[in-house]
């Protein structure tokens, strides 16, 4: 049976600081509206996709608010400094 | 953002779930594995139990030892692994119906007990996965298809009940508030004993759809309206409060856990056949 | 337990609660109930001395779903009841069944329907044991005629749920849960204890449901909290344990669990033939049942008539083979039982038209007397 | 030998505890094959009591006492429903502190004995009336031996009560005997 | 409702519950599991048009157990359920049974054990439905192969029910269940009801379970809340209805309510032979398999194979006599079923060895084809 | 003492019953009747639903029409009565076993509906019908069949619980205030709604001597000295209550109840035929 | 089946202020214990008995504590009246 | 007559209903029998959605579509996996608003129409295009009489929609028409 690996993201911290997962993205629209700042978009009928990487704050709203699982955000720097930080971030910030 | 990625906690070729477009128990579950990777667990000691409906899906994802029991009956199934493994972090995730209507035995008992059982409720106010029966959660007045004229009974408050019924913990979140929400959850797995929270999610499909909130956004954005902490709650009137629920953190208290309590009663017979001898 | 001689004075439900914890079985979950209560007492006392748990549940479909969930951590686990709880615990037999969980259910039989005679012998649960729950299953079905059989059977019971990966349903009267008989409790290490068999690959490598890493039809079965980290459901499953509704693996499924009892039969048929070979009537009888029908066979022998007994331990699988031979060489097969004739059903069946068969059945809430089964054997 | 003895009174006087005792004395220790039943239902909670017992060499294959060939008697509800049904030639043992109207039966032998009475005075307390009884049963009877008796008693009875049931036993036994002894020489 | 015409197009679920609501149910109480829900979601609708009350009840065990409260007050009353909920109400079937409480329980069978394919066919509950509940109990059961059968059988389970002061078990299949064909609904005129026999004597004078104040079977039931101020209890009891454990009224009682099967038999068993006159072989069929058992026959006789079809819609009492008479003049009776070989049992036992009984079964999770039943017929 | 003498209440040729000695049952029935005596009920109205244990046999000895049900269920066999008959008083007595362990979810459940049932629970922390094993009811500590170690449980606030579960009533009695007891059940009785009343009552035979209390008499004196009125326990230290009970009446709300609010499904139903036509 | 009559009492209320059914009673001594006037008596082994008649207050206790139900206490005079009075007495004065 | 036919496309297009009002309207107005079946299963939500029907002039024993004549696609998971089964001969309407690749069938005749396209801009929504479909495939294969439809749409869409729905049908029809004109025509 698959199992997880004990790994730990396997992506580059700072070049994509959200990716999104198309095939596990159902396309409901929350990441694009919750978004605080419009970073993300979908096409009518399609998938979200980052459409302004640079406006990303990597907030970490996106990412919790999947309810897909669809997407991971990517801590920048020093993950442990930076993620204290995401967490801190208010979800309510909208 | 966790430690490690979710998908560290994920069955991934398992996915995607089964959940339609906008189903809040996503979000809840989502909440539910940032808890767990914020309290640092072994994977191999986290054992994760459902019943049956969408919620009780969840498990099936999830990297875990994960159990798919009957309609109702998680926490005795669960009872039963905590019972011969006291080590493990049992956890135990379902819908309103499989814990609040053909559960609420199980659940009122397993918080008498105080068994260290974490409880997720994922409150949708349906039973989804039959396609929108009422549930013990729906709110009078609303629709379903079992409620053609619109619902007569009360829903319970659940975290009232159960902590009512003994509980170590009670809280409340909801799928906007996702953040609180994991916070409440890593809380509730902490505490030694029976501890539960309940999740208030959306079903779009067939909450939803028959009441007038066409999309999960607008669910959400009840969820956002409706829901307030109880601190903000003890600055309105009760009129104000009238449509609204509490979350947060709504009971704690400490008392002595079960499989602890039971050491005592090995200690006894033990002491005793010795004193035979 | 305390009494140091290994001959002792024992009840029923106490052997049954002492042969389980001989045969390893460490949790019981209950609910009381007569005539079965006795059994979770004793176990209450028993059980935390050899470091195992007794809990009482808040009703019986509690029970039996914790002693599934128990088990699944590797503890070899029990519950026990009577009619009404033993109705309510049909659904999670059920999840036994196809989640492949081993577990014991006793039940000691009263009279029903419903609450019925709660303190008095019936054997009216028998077709229930086998067809109890909903849906195609396998199942064992047990039944000691002594108190020493008692204490020997329910290990089989064990070894047979362990060995199976099955429920296996350990029906008693309610004359043989309640009466004391000397019982020679074997040494520990005299026991055949069987156990379940256990992945021996790696984690990464575990399919939870692929009975060929196993002998073709059970799959080793590892235990919850050890590193496999896998997936049960009641849901139809393929070999990885995860839901399927594809037809092939729902058919390789069902037939898979089905064959289970085909397979176990031989190992698991429990039948004592007494004085058959040369017998031109037989009687097929099971439980305190089986007693009067000694005592009957050795009375008509005495008097003349060749009578010979079928004492049946395993009711299901039904012994039919068993059947069929008698059938073809006896004149008639009576098959006494404590209900309206539940098991002379399958002894018709199997007995093709070779034989006739008379159905004796007792519904007053009292054994069936030897003197009872005599006449009849008398008046073929 | 087969025997059967039925123990009967009402609830609370410990009959079902003396049904054992003897069982165990005669499994047990004296090697019989033995079966130990008793009345369960309603009457289980303050009506009447029953416990039976019987007493082979041989295989003992059917569990229900027929007709018995011992009786003990330890109320007057008991006496109305069992006084009657013994087997000829049997032995009917009446305590006649708590059973007024004593059968006489015409094919058995019904000793009296105010077994209750003895129990409260000449041991000191009345709950050991049932082991007084059976004192006296085997003592009319000889049914088991007394060591085996003795031994069954101290494995069964609560622990700390050894001492006293030991005498009550043994009075009872002796009682037993001497009513025995009466009743053989006419 | 709403549609004038006669001549509708019902789904099966839709048809049980219309069909039971033109029967006089006017109660329900049921908790929702696929494949039956259609038939709570309808009833929660018409119901209160026809003064008709609908409650969904917190599980299964709630849900039998309101109905049986309900039909005490003189309302016919009604559950539906699936697998997994049938097993739950089982204990509560026999308190209907011992205290012969009217009542239909309706059972949209999905393939199992336990959770299995929630939204798949089976017909692997037909034991289960005779032999589901503990204790010596009479039950009919009764099975409908198309839409308009749902509606007019429904009408004679409640029939039964109220004659026989009996529970009934309305077994469908899901292809049954959620199928739509064309109803012609009955004018209400045309439908025989059949209504429970209420006392006709004077309160003081009444024993609730006196049969010879009836039909020396059936006692006469007065409702709750008329003055008659009965006792009603699930322990044995006698013709007052209070409790007893003496024997010969413990007899007494299981047996009349057994007979209640055998003095039922003729009145309500349904079984249609289609081409059996001249038929050297038949087919044994119910539900949605006597559909493809029914275009088989009409298929064999095309290619020159003289076949016949047994359809049968009650299941138990078993047909016997029927089986049997066929059984002596056919070369082979061939038994498809949706389940591992159930009802072929009875068959087989029923034929006591006169005939060659061949079990199709099939477990996928699909119907049994036309085209299986075929090649069995050929092959014989 | 009754208008009418409590005989008029039985099925005096079913007498004496069947409970022990100086079992409070018998206290308790005759609370209950006193309390139906006092509303001056019409006995062809009443109907009095039981499940299985010693409580539940009361039934059989009231001249009203009486319903002996399955182990737990009586407040669901109770419901179908009530709907069908709303004018019925119907009434439930049973033990704490019945209702509160195997029973426990339809108790709470017909509290969340409101329905008009009075659910009397005769509570002798114990199950005295199967001789003496522990109870969701018995308290921590104390000695069963079941528990020959000492009872490691705690038991439930039953009235805390249904109140929680949204009970329109809920009373605390014992047989030792047994006229208090009584008023508090007519309080009950008239309520419209699910009312609930814990009867604390004695099993001298399976738990008193287990636990060291010898007869009814010192069991009663046991009650007498724990049971506190709500007034009294304001003036008590917490470490003076620690081992207290209160009693009296000790939550009513105002709830529609639910048997009225199905009409209003009806008049929509029908109405909405009409409209069709 | 036997159905109660509507009949009211049918003892003459002043003659015996307290009626013991002797077939009921089990001998718990509740009553003997609950009288405050210490009216009943109970012999070993036996029924409970009216002793002293002339000191009972018909207060009723020993009624509602029989759990036998085999006490009737017969109000005298004015039943209304009594009743109530009784009603009024505490039974917690013993 | 004795035809199968298939409706396919995914979850929350219609296509029970679609089923519903075809089988109604053969069954209750043109007198046909007449089954109807649909998928259940996870498929049900949100995935790929089926409904099948069976006219047929003589009684239906077997409910199950085996190999249809006429099946009608409305999305590509649908087409993927019913696109290559039809009976010999049979027709396949295609809806090629939302089907990409067109299945090329030897055997069949294969008839494309933007019915989701129809929908939305010649009646106006979109939520109607099971509607349009049911007009297309009445207008080619003349299976029902539009009479029928008519009258079962009115039956079973919901209060207030009626004309819109009889407006998507009647396009519909038109079009199918056309199309079917066209192919007979080659
Ligand atoms: C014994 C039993 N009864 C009924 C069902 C049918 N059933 C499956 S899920 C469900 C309810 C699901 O509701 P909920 O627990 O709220 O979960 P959701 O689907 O809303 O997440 C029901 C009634 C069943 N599987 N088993
Ligand atoms: C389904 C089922 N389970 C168990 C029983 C056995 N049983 C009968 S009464 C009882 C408990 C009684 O306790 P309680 O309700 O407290 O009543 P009490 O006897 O103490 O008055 C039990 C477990 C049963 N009859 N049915
Ligand atoms: S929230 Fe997730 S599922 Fe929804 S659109 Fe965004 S990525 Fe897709
Ligand atoms: S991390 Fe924050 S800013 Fe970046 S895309 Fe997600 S929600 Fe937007
Ligand atoms: S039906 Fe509702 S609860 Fe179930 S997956 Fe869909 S949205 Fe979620
Ligand atoms: S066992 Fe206990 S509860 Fe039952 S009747 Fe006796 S004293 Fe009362
Ligand atoms: S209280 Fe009742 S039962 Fe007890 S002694 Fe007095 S009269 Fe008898
Ligand atoms: S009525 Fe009062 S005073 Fe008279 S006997 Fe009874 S308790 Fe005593
Ligand atoms: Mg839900
Ligand atoms: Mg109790």
């Amino acid at each position: 049976m698959q199992k997880s690996g004990n790994a730990g993201p396997v992506v580059d911290g700072d070049s994509r600081p959200v990716i999104i997962n198309d095939r596990w993205c159902k396309g409901c629209d929350i990441c694009v509206s919750f978004c605080p700042k419009n970073v993300l978009e979908r096409p009518e009928g399609g998938k979200a996709q980052v459409a302004r990487v640079e406006d990303c704050t990597r907030c970490g709203i996106c990412e919790i608010m999947c309810p897909d699982l669809a997407i991971q955000v990517v801590p920048a720097g020093d993950r442990k400094e930076e993620r204290s930080g995401a967490r801190g971030g208010s979800v309510h910030g909208k | 953002m966790a430690r490690k990625p979710i998908t560290y906690y994920l069955r991934e070729d398992k996915m995607p779930h089964i959940w339609c477009e906008g189903c809040g128990h996503g979000i809840v579950l989502s909440a539910v594995l940032r808890a767990i990777d914020s309290l640092n667990l072994d994977k191999n000691n986290v054992c994760v139990v459902s019943g049956i409906g969408c919620a009780s899906r969840a498990p099936g994802y999830l990297d875990f030892d994960t159990l798919h029991t009957t309609h109702g009956r998680a926490l005795a199934f669960a009872t039963g692994i905590k019972m011969m493994k006291p080590n493990l972090d049992v956890i135990v995730l379902a819908g309103d119906g499989d814990l609040a209507a053909i559960g609420g035995n199980h659940l009122i008992h397993a918080a008498r007990r105080n068994i260290d059982i974490t409880t997720i409720c994922f409150n949708n106010s349906i039973y989804g996965m039959t396609s929108g029966q009422y549930s013990p959660m729906t709110p009078t007045g609303k629709m379903a298809t079992t409620a053609p004229y619109g619902h007569i009974e009360e829903p319970f408050d659940l975290c009232e009940l159960v902590f009512a019924a003994g509980a170590s913990f009670v809280g409340r979140g909801t799928a906007y508030h996702a953040a609180p929400l994991s916070r409440l959850i890593a809380k509730a797995i902490a505490q030694d004993g029976f501890a539960f929270v309940e999740a208030v999610s959306q079903c779009p499909t067939y909450f939803g759809r028959r009441n007038k909130m066409r999309n999960a956004l607008v669910m959400l954005d009840w969820q956002k309206e409706h829901a307030v902490t109880k601190k903000a709650a003890s600055r309105l009137s009760p009129d104000e409060l009238e449509d609204k629920f509490i979350i947060g953190e709504l009971g704690t208290r400490a008392r002595p856990e079960y499989t602890k309590r039971y050491e005592s009663i090995i200690e006894a017979a033990t002491k005793e056949t010795d004193d035979d001898v | 337990m305390g009494n140091k001689t290994s001959i002792r004075l024992m009840q029923g439900n106490e052997a049954c609660a002492e042969g389980a914890v001989a045969a390893g079985m460490r949790f019981f979950a209950g609910y009381p109930i007569t005539p079965s209560t006795e059994i979770a007492e004793e176990l209450a006392f028993i059980l935390p001395k050899v470091g195992g748990k007794f809990i009482q549940m808040e009703d019986e479909i509690a029970s039996i779903s914790a002693i599934i969930g128990a088990s699944l951590t590797g503890a070899k686990s029990m519950t026990a009841t009577s009619g009404p709880g033993f109705s309510l615990k049909q659904e999670s037999i059920g999840f036994a069944a196809i989640a492949e969980v081993p577990c014991v259910i006793v039940n000691v039989m009263r009279v029903g329907p419903s609450t019925g005679v709660p303190t008095a012998p019936s054997q009216a649960d028998v077709m229930q044991a086998r067809w109890g729950t909903h849906g195609d299953h396998p199942v064992v079905v047990l039944c000691p005629t002594s108190v020493a059989e008692t204490y020997t059977l329910i290990v089989e019971a064990f070894n047979i749920s362990e060995r199976w990966r099955i429920p296996v349903i350990f029906l008693m009267d309610e004359v043989i849960g309640h009466m004391r008989e000397k019982v020679a409790i074997p040494d520990p290490g005299e026991l055949n204890i069987v156990n379940r068999a256990r992945p021996r690959c790696k984690p990464e490598d575990y399919l939870p449901f692929d009975a060929d890493a196993g002998d073709g039809v059970v799959p080793p079965m590892a235990d919850f909290g050890t590193g496999y980290r896998y997936h049960l459901t009641g849901l139809t499953h393929d070999r990885t344990g995860f839901p399927t509704t594809k037809r092939p693996e729902v058919d390789a499924l069902i037939r898979r669990l089905d064959s289970k009892m085909d397979k176990a039969k031989q190992e698991v048929t429990f039948v004592d033939e007494v004085l058959t070979e040369d017998a031109d009537i037989a009687v097929f009888a099971y439980g305190i049942t089986a007693r009067a029908g000694a005592r009957a066979v050795r009375d008509a022998r005495a008097s003349g008539v060749s009578a010979g007994l079928l004492k049946v331990k395993t009711l299901w699988p039904f012994p039919e083979e068993h059947v069929e031979r008698i059938a073809s060489k006896v004149r008639a097969i009576v098959v006494p039982e404590m209900n309206m004739g539940q098991l002379v059903r399958e002894v018709e069946r199997a007995s093709k038209g070779k034989t006739k068969v008379i159905s004796l059945t007792r519904v007053d809430a009292e054994p069936i007397s030897p003197q009872q089964i005599l006449s009849a054997l008398k008046e073929v | 030998m087969y025997k059967e003895i039925r123990l009967s009174g009402t609830g609370g006087q410990g009959l079902i505890l003396a049904g054992i005792i003897l069982a165990e004395a005669a499994g047990v220790y004296d090697g019989y094959d033995v079966i130990q039943t008793q009345s369960y239902g309603p009457e289980a909670r303050g009506g009447a009591s029953r416990a039976e017992v019987i007493i082979a060499d041989d295989v003992i294959d059917f569990p229900k006492v027929t007709s018995p060939d011992v009786v003990l008697i330890m109320s007057q509800q008991a006496c109305d429903r069992y006084g009657q049904h013994v087997k000829p030639g049997g032995i009917v043992l009446v305590d006649d502190t708590n059973v007024s109207s004593i059968p006489s039966l015409e094919d058995a032998c019904v000793v009296t004995l105010p077994i209750t009475e003895i129990a409260r005075h000449d041991v000191g307390r009345q709950v050991v009336a049932n082991v007084v009884a059976l004192g006296a049963l085997v003592g009319v009877t000889g049914i088991v031996t007394p060591d085996a008796m003795e031994k069954a008693i101290s494995s069964r009875v609560p622990r700390g009560t050894e001492e006293l049931n030991m005498k009550a036993f043994n009075i009872g036994l002796e009682r037993g005997r001497e009513a025995r002894a009466k009743h053989e020489t006419p």
